[in-house]
C-alpha cells in the first residue's frame, strides 16, 4: 500500500490492516477510470436520466431585490433525484462497484440523503444494502428511514456514542472489516481515509464544473463569492472544485453553529476555535475534540452538518486561506430557510439553509455588481418533522397525534 | 527484550496467554483488581487499553466498556498512573493498545517516551498502518519498545513481510475478518492462515479475535506462541463475579 | 362572450354570468400569448432554471428485464421542482397572472402537487394565495398541506360534499366569483370551463413535445405506447399531446380502479360504465353521477385521481378511440409503486403508480421491439403517509406515537 | 306571461317580493309548510331549487341546504310533483331554479315539457350563459317559459343588451360579486348599477344577493321590481320556528 493522499498536513489513510487489501483495489479501480472518458461518458449519461443533470443555477431575483446588494444565484443541487448532491457521489461509487464486482453496499448516513441516495443505487445496481443511521438521527429525519427501507435496504439505527454521524461511520467501518470481500462502503462525504475525500470530491466536481459554464454562460463573468455549507465536505468541494484556481472568487464554507460557537453546541471545526487536529475515522483533520484526543458532543439542527470532523481537503484549504469558514446557528438557518422558501418558492434542506443563512448576512452588505452563488444541496422534505417542531406548527402536532391515535386504536 | 521474554517463556509453555483490559471498566479500582487476578492465574502479557471515543476496530463488547469508562470520566493522564503502578508492582509485560489518535495528541514523543519511562514493553495501535506510521515506528523503536502490527487474513505474503519488519516483539494476527469479540471458527482455513503467519516472520505470533476457550487454546497451542484473550473476559466481568476471572483463566491455561 | 370551445360534443364554458368579464379576459391573454415567441422563451427559461426542464427520459432497464417483454422508459415528471408535472401549468398561468396585472391566485388541490406548485409559483412571483383542498385530501396529503402553508398560502380545508377535488373546485369557483378583480383561479388540471382544458394542455404539452424528441433520440423510432394516469387529465394530455398525430403510437390513459370497478368504489370516468355525460364545474364531459344528475362519491387511493369528472378532450378521444382508457384499482397500485421502487429506485406518487401498473401488467405481454413510455407524474414523498398505512410499516406507527406523545407532553 | 304578471302586480305595490326555497330542506314536508306561508304572507313570486349536488354559485347556507336535502333523499322526480301541487294549489308564479345538469340529465326536452305541463312560469339556471344555451333557449321559449337571465355589475352595457335579449319574464340582477347569502352593501356603487339594469333593458328588474331586511326593501323600492330573499329565510328556518317566516315576510313586505 503506498502513504494514503496528503493536503498539506491533512489526510491519510488511518486504517486497520484487513482493509490494506480492499482499499488497494479500490484506489486502483479509481485511478482507473479518473482519466477513463467512456467511464465519464457513462457516468453523465447515467445522471442525465436517472437525475437530472446538469441541474440547473437559478437566479433568485426576489432574494436579490430583498437584500438590495448582491445578484444572488443558486446552484439547484436539491432536484436531483432523491433530493440532493448526494446522489453524485454514491451513482459514480456505483459504477465503481459494479466494476469490482461486489455485490453489496453498505453506507453511513446522518440528514438520512446520503441513506436514500445509497438505497436507491443499489435498488438500480441491484445490491444488497445496508445503511448505518445514528439513533438521533433516526429520529429527526424519519421520512428517509421510511423510504430507504422501502427501497429495500436495511437501516441500523446506531445507539453508540453521540448516535449521530460519526459513530455511524464506526459501525459502517465495523461491518465492512467483516464483509470487505463481497462490500463496499460508499462513504458519503469528502472524508474518511484515501481515497474517500479525493474520490467523493472528484465525483461532486460536476457541481463546480456545471455552475462554472453556467455562471459564464448567464453573466459572462465569475462569481464573487460561492457559498456552501460544510457538513463533511462533500456538496463545497463539489461546488468550490470549480472555482478553486480562480483566486478571485472568494470561497466561503458554512458550518454548523448550532446553538452559538460561544457554547459547546456547535459543530464549526473550522470557523471557531474549538476544534484541533487529529487522527480520527481513517484520516487527519481538525476535529472537535478534548485535550485527550476523545471526540466531543456535537450539535446542529441539521443532521447533516453534525459531524466532528471535517474533509482534510478543506482543512488544509482554510490553512491556505483559499476557503473562508463561518459559522450559523441553528436559529439563523431556519430562519434563512423561511425566507427563501417564502420569497423564492424554494425549499432548502436544513444543511443548505446554513449556506443561505451566510450568503444572506454578506449580500446585504454586497453592491449590486458582485454576484453570489449558493449551493443549494439539498431539499427540505426530509425535514417536515424538525421544521414543524422548529416552527411549533399547530396543525402539524395535531395531525400527529391524529394519526397516532389511529395507530393506537 | 519483548520478543526475547516471549521466547523464553515459551520453552516453559506451549502456549502463551495474552489478556486485555480496558483501562477505567468498569472502573478504576475494579481494574486493579482484575489485573491482579489476571497475574495470579498466570498470565503471560496484558494489554492495557486506554479507552477512546471511537473505537472503529472494536466490536460491541469492548466498545461498550470504552465508553463506560469514558463516561466514568476516566483520563489518559490516569491510565498513565495505572499503566505505571501496575508494571512496577507484577512482573509481566504490559502493553497499550489504543488509537492513534490518543498518542498523537498527547504528543507522539511525550507519550513514547512515558511508556518507556513507566516500564511498558510495546503498544498496539491498530488504526496505524506502517505506511502511515513512519515516525511512530522510529521514536517507539528509540525507546526500545515494541510497535506490535497487525496480520490478517487478507495480509499477502508479501505485505506479511513487509509489515513484520516494521514490527517488533510479536506480530498480533487477527484470526479473522471482523471486528473484536465476534466467534471464529478454528478449522482448517485458519491453520493455513497460521502457517502463512509463521512462514513470513521470526517474530513470535500472538493469536486474537474470538479466542475464548479452553479447546480454542488447546487447539491454538503449537501453532502460535500467544493466545489474545480479550472480549471474553470483559464479558465475565460484565455477568458480575469478579473472582470468576481467576477461575476462568485458571481453568483454560495450560502448562508445559 | 364566444361559446366555449368543444371537444366533438365535451367542453364549453358553463360559468356564471359574474364571470364573464374574467373569462373573456383571461381568452384574449392566452390567444395573445399562444403564438408568442417571447412568451415561449420565457416560460422555457423559467422552467429550465426554475424547474429542471427538459425532464429526462429514463430507461428502467431493470423493469423491462424483470418483464422481459417491451423496453420500458420513464418520463420524469417527478424531477420537477416542487415533485409533480403540476408546476409546468401553474408557470404558466402565472406569467399570465402577471401580466393581467392579478395580484392573488387561487387553486383547488387533490393530492396537494397543484397546490404546493401554485403556492410556490405565487412565493416566486409575490402572489397572495389560497388554496382550497378536501377536508378527506388534507389528510391524507399532510406533507403538502405543511409546504403549502410554510410557502405562505392560505389552505383551507373543504368540508362540504364529498370532501375532495370537486368540492375543492366549487369552493374556488365560489371564492373567484366574488374576487376575479384582483384574483386568478389558477385551475390545476385540463378540466373546467374553456379556457382551462385547452390552456392547461397547452403549458403540460411540453412534456410530450420533449418525449418525443428523446424517444427518437434514444431509439430512432416512436414508442408503441404511452401509459399516463388520470385524474383530471393534464399529465396525460401533457405525454399524449407529443404524439397525438403519430397514429401508430397507442395511448393508454389509466384510472382509479380504487376497490375495483365492479364496486361503487372507483374513479373510473372512461374506464368504467358507470359514468354518463353532464355539465358541471363549469363544462360538458363524462362525470360518475347518478341518474338524476348528482355526482357519486369516488373513491381512489391516489387523491389527485379522486375526481368524478375528466377532461373534455380526453372523454373526446375516448369517444373517437383514439385514447384507450383502462383502470387500476389501490392495490395493484401499491404493488407497481413497490416494484418500481425495489428494482429502479425511483419512487412514483400514488397517482403516477397507476400508469406504472397499467404499463407492467401490458409490458409481460409484449415483445423485445415495443416501446412503452410511462409518464412518471410526480414523486412519491407527499404520499408516506398513505405508503405506510398502507404497508402498515410498524416502524412508521411507532415514531408518530412517539412524536404524538411528545406533542401531548 | 311572467312579465304581465309582474308589471300587472307592480300597479298595486311598489316592490315586489321573491322568496326562494331548496325543496325537500329540511324535509319535504316541511318545504309544503313553508310555502304556504309564504303565500300566506303575500309573497308574489316563489323561486323552486331543485338540490344539486355542486351548488357552484351558492353561499354556505344554501349549499348545506341542498346537501342536506339529497341526504334526505329527494330526488328530481320528487321535486317536480311538489312543483306540480303547489303550482295547483297557489295562484302565484313559482320558477325554478337549478344547476344545468339536473335538466340535462332529465332530458332538456322532458324538463321543459313538464314545467310547461305542471303549470311553472319559468327558471333560473346560473350555470347555462346564454352562449352556451341555444337549445335551452329556444325550447323555454317555444314552450311559453321564460328563462331568466342574469345580470351582474360586472356585465357591461353592451353584454346587458345581449343576455336581455336571451332572457324572458325578468332580469335576475345579482346585486354584487359573491355567492349567494352574504352581506351587500344597499349604497350609491349600487344605485348606478341599477340604473344600468333598468337602461338595458325592458323587462321588470329582480335584484337578489343580500336582500334581507326591511331597511333593503325599502331601499330598493321603486328602483327595482322585485326584491329576492335567499338564504335569509333558509337561516330563519335552520333557527327552528316555521312561524317566523310569515312574521318575517310580513314585516319586511311593503304594499302600495
Ligand atoms: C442536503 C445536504 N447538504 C449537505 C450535507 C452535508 O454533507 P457534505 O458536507 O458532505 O455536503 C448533507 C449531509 O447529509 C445533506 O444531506
Ligand atoms: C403526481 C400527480 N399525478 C397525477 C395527478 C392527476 O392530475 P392530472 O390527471 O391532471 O395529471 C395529480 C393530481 O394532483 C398528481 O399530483
Amino acid at each position: 500500500m503506498q502513504k494514503g493522499k496528503y493536503y498539506g498536513k491533512f489526510g491519510g489513510c488511518y486504517i486497520p490492516e484487513i482493509l490494506v487489501a480492499t482499499f488497494e483495489e479500490l484506489i486502483d479501480e479509481f485511478n482507473k477510470i479518473k482519466n477513463d472518458k467512456q467511464f465519464q461518458e457513462d457516468y453523465q449519461n447515467l445522471m442525465s436520466t436517472f437525475s437530472c443533470r446538469p441541474t440547473p443555477l437559478y437566479f433568485a431575483e426576489n432574494l436579490t431585490k430583498h437584500f438590495n446588494g448582491a445578484k444572488i444565484y443558486i446552484k439547484r443541487e436539491d432536484l436531483n433525484h432523491t433530493g440532493s448532491h448526494k446522489l453524485n457521489n454514491v451513482m459514480g461509487q456505483g459504477l465503481l462497484i459494479k466494476r469490482m464486482g461486489k455485490t453489496r453496499v453498505i453506507a453511513e448516513t446522518g440528514a438520512g440523503q446520503h441513506g436514500v441516495a445509497t438505497a436507491t443505487m443499489a435498488a438500480k445496481f441491484g445490491l444488497d444494502c445496508t445503511i448505518y443511521m445514528g439513533e438521533v438521527d433516526v429520529m429527526r429525519q424519519r421520512p428517509n428511514v421510511f423510504w430507504m427501507e422501502q427501497l429495500g435496504a436495511t437501516v441500523v439505527p446506531v445507539c453508540e456514542g453521540s448516535r449521530t454521524l460519526k459513530d455511524a461511520i464506526n459501525e459502517a467501518f465495523r461491518d465492512w472489516v467483516a464483509n470487505m470481500d463481497d462490500t463496499h462502503y460508499a462513504l458519503g462525504t469528502a472524508c474518511g481515509p484515501a481515497p474517500f475525500p479525493e474520490m467523493v470530491t472528484f465525483f461532486q466536481s460536476i457541481i463546480g464544473k456545471e455552475t462554472h459554464k453556467q455562471i459564464i454562460n448567464f453573466e459572462n463573468k465569475l462569481p464573487t463569492k460561492v457559498f456552501a455549507c460544510v457538513g463533511g465536505g462533500s456538496n463545497a468541494m463539489g461546488i468550490f472544485s470549480g472555482f478553486l484556481d480562480d483566486k478571485e472568487v472568494e470561497l466561503v464554507g458554512v458550518e454548523a453553529g448550532g446553538n452559538g460557537i460561544e457554547t459547546a453546541q456547535h459543530a464549526a471545526r473550522l470557523a471557531s476555535d474549538d476544534a484541533s487536529i487529529g487522527i480520527a475515522q481513517g484520516y487527519k483533520t481538525y476535529f472537535l475534540q478534548n485535550s485527550d484526543g476523545q471526540m466531543n458532543e456535537t450539535h446542529s439542527v441539521a443532521a447533516g452538518l453534525d459531524y466532528v470532523g471535517v474533509s482534510p481537503i478543506l482543512s488544509n484549504l482554510s490553512e491556505t486561506g483559499r476557503v473562508r469558514f463561518e459559522a450559523i446557528n441553528d436559529e439563523e438557518a431556519i430562519e434563512a430557510l423561511s425566507l427563501a422558501v417564502k420569497k423564492e418558492g424554494i425549499v432548502p434542506a436544513m444543511e443548505s439553509a446554513h449556506a443561505f443563512g451566510q450568503a444572506f448576512k454578506e449580500a446585504k452588505n454586497s453592491s449590486s455588481d458582485e454576484i453570489i452563488i449558493i449551493n443549494q444541496s439539498g431539499r427540505g422534505d426530509k425535514d417536515i418533522f424538525t421544521i414543524a417542531d422548529a416552527f411549533k406548527d399547530e396543525k402539524w402536532e395535531k395531525f400527529i397525534k391524529f394519526k397516532a391515535e389511529g395507530y393506537n386504536a | 527484550m519483548l520478543k526475547d521474554y516471549i521466547n523464553e517463556k515459551r520453552q516453559k509453555k506451549d502456549i502463551l496467554l495474552m489478556t486485555h483490559i480496558v483501562i477505567g471498566y468498569p472502573n478504576i479500582q475494579t481494574s486493579y483488581e482484575i489485573i491482579d487476578s489476571m497475574v495470579k492465574a498466570g498470565v503471560d502479557l496484558i494489554e492495557l487499553q486506554i479507552p477512546f471515543s471511537e473505537p472503529m476496530a472494536d466490536g460491541p463488547v469492548i466498545l461498550h466498556a470504552n465508553q463506560k469508562a469514558l463516561a466514568n470520566g476516566i483520563t489518559v493522564q490516569e491510565c498513565m498512573e495505572f499503566a505505571e503502578n501496575i508494571a512496577q508492582k507484577y512482573d509481566i509485560p504490559f502493553l497499550f493498545m489504543s488509537y492513534y489518535n490518543i498518542l498523537f495528541k498527547y504528543g507522539l514523543k511525550t507519550f513514547i517516551s512515558k511508556m518507556k519511562e513507566i516500564g511498558l514493553y510495546g503498544a498496539i495501535v491498530p488504526d496505524i498502518p506502517p505506511e502511515e506510521g513512519e515516525e511512530y515506528i522510529s521514536l517507539m523503536k528509540k525507546n526500545n519498545l515494541a510497535p506490535i502490527y497487525i496480520f490478517s487474513p487478507s495480509t499477502t505474503d508479501d505485505r506479511m513481510k513487509f509489515v513484520q519488519a516494521q514490527s517488533d516483539g510479536f506480530i498480533y494476527s487477527v484470526a479473522r475478518k471482523g471486528v473484536t469479540g465476534a466467534n471464529t471458527e478454528f478449522s482448517q482455513d485458519l491453520d493455513e492462515y497460521i502457517e502463512r503467519c509463521n512462514k513470513s516472520t521470526d517474530l513470535p505470533i500472538a493469536l486474537g479475535f474470538g479466542v475464548k476457550s479452553k479447546e480454542d487454546i488447546e487447539y491454538l497451542s503449537g501453532k502460535v506462541d500467544i493466545a489474545v484473550i480479550g472480549s471474553e473476559i470483559i464479558r465475565i466481568i460484565d455477568n458480575g463475579k469478579l473472582s470468576d476471572i481467576e477461575k476462568f483463566i485458571k481453568q483454560i491455561g495450560i502448562s508445559k
